[in-house]
């Protein structure tokens, strides 16, 4: 299984902040390219959005990094600390 | 909520207000070949965007929060000869005045301490996953947005 | 020996300690619109010119030191967008690891805040009329040699 | 009268830390060349000295600073505070 999380505006956006699934995505794009399928918000969110920022385990990741089960993917905004 | 597991001892997460002095004298604590500490302290100002703010909201990643901001730190000590230093950024609800967030770095010299603080917030402010979202006075909650600014600071230091 | 007349404020010569919370809360108090504080607060080090340090005495040249210190204060005002400043600087005797001088700036964003500290404090090491003699372990005593580096870190503001 | 004033390694190595004086030099220079003739302790630290540090009136000043009745004159080595 893959861990997936939503941070902040995408985890309004998006209704969830977290959910399982099955890990059959070879890398981030995949699995995006899947999430943005279930509709206009996902597709906006997750496609057509240059500032869409992307965490594998922790990292910085990008959408060509591989993923595999147990990872940890999580998508969000450019970030606003400090 | 303090951070349950300080697997990085020099990083604090957590809803609790913090006093400087006291984090200035733990980082100090040990370390006797100490001429210089530099703070900065980042509070919640009570007007962006030119509208007033009545709530700010810190929201972090869990768990990358700590090893990004660990990361940063560690590359302030390998850019600058630094003999200790710490980051503490707050999340939950802040008000005007509020502290946010802290660095402390301390070193032999001035001129090491002012660029690794400075420099740690430059790119806390850009890699750390914490997202503000600002209540003004009407209650409209609205997400704060990155600015351009802060990529510009980190980008100077490259 | 709290300064008798404060003709500026916002600079303090004396014996005592400060608490750098204290300071910081204060620089703050009745001005909303502040994003950033970055302090600096230098310490004494116990090893100088690679000799172990017992004592550090400071002399001070009472009216002109508070004069040169406003100044710098000032040009850090007109050079940056600031908020507050503030100088504190210790006087008599001090011994490793107490603090000597504070500079606290505020600001809105954080930028001018770390560039007014690290200015203030290069000025202030060259213009401010202090000297320090230090006491070795075994009672010799000796003034502190004037620094080329202090008077390059100076000169880089130009 | 003036009022001169000697500070730190000044203070220690001229035996005082301060004096009155006639005001009757034109400059800081005229000043300096009576105190030197003092002996060689003053030779050395006034003249000899290319960090002689010089203020009148608490403000900072040179050898061709001129002075006049009432002022504050003070002498000292280069500052080491902060």
């Amino acid at each position: 299984m893959l861990s997936i999380l939503y941070f902040a505006s995408f985890r309004e956006l998006l209704g969830q902040a977290q959910e399982q699934l099955p890990a059959e995505f070879q890398t981030v794009e995949c699995l995006l390219n899947a999430l943005a399928q279930r509709g206009e918000a996902w597709q906006q969110a997750l496609l057509n959005n240059q500032n869409l920022q992307i965490a594998v385990n922790h990292d910085v990741a990008h959408r060509h990094t591989p993923i595999k089960a147990g990872d940890e993917v999580a998508f969000f905004p450019p970030v606003t600390g400090g | 909520m303090v951070n349950p597991k300080p697997i990085f001892p020099h990083i604090r997460i957590c809803e609790e207000d913090f006093d400087l002095s006291t984090e200035a004298r733990n980082l100090r604590a040990g370390h006797k070949d100490i001429g210089a500490v530099v703070t900065f302290v980042g509070t919640v100002r009570d007007i962006n965007e030119g509208d007033e703010v009545s709530v700010l909201e810190l929201e972090h990643y869990p768990g990358m929060t700590e090893k990004a901001l660990e990361k940063i730190r560690l590359q302030a000590h390998e850019r600058w000869s630094l003999e200790a230093s710490r980051i503490i950024h707050r999340i939950g609800k802040m008000y005007p005045c509020d502290q946010i967030v802290m660095v402390a770095v301390a070193s032999r010299h001035r001129e090491n301490a002012f660029h690794a603080a400075h420099f740690i917030m430059d790119y806390l402010k850009t890699n750390a996953p914490f997202w503000k979202k600002e209540t003004l006075p009407d209650g409209f909650e609205r997400w704060v947005d990155a600015r351009v600014s802060d990529k510009e600071a980190e980008s100077r230091w490259n």
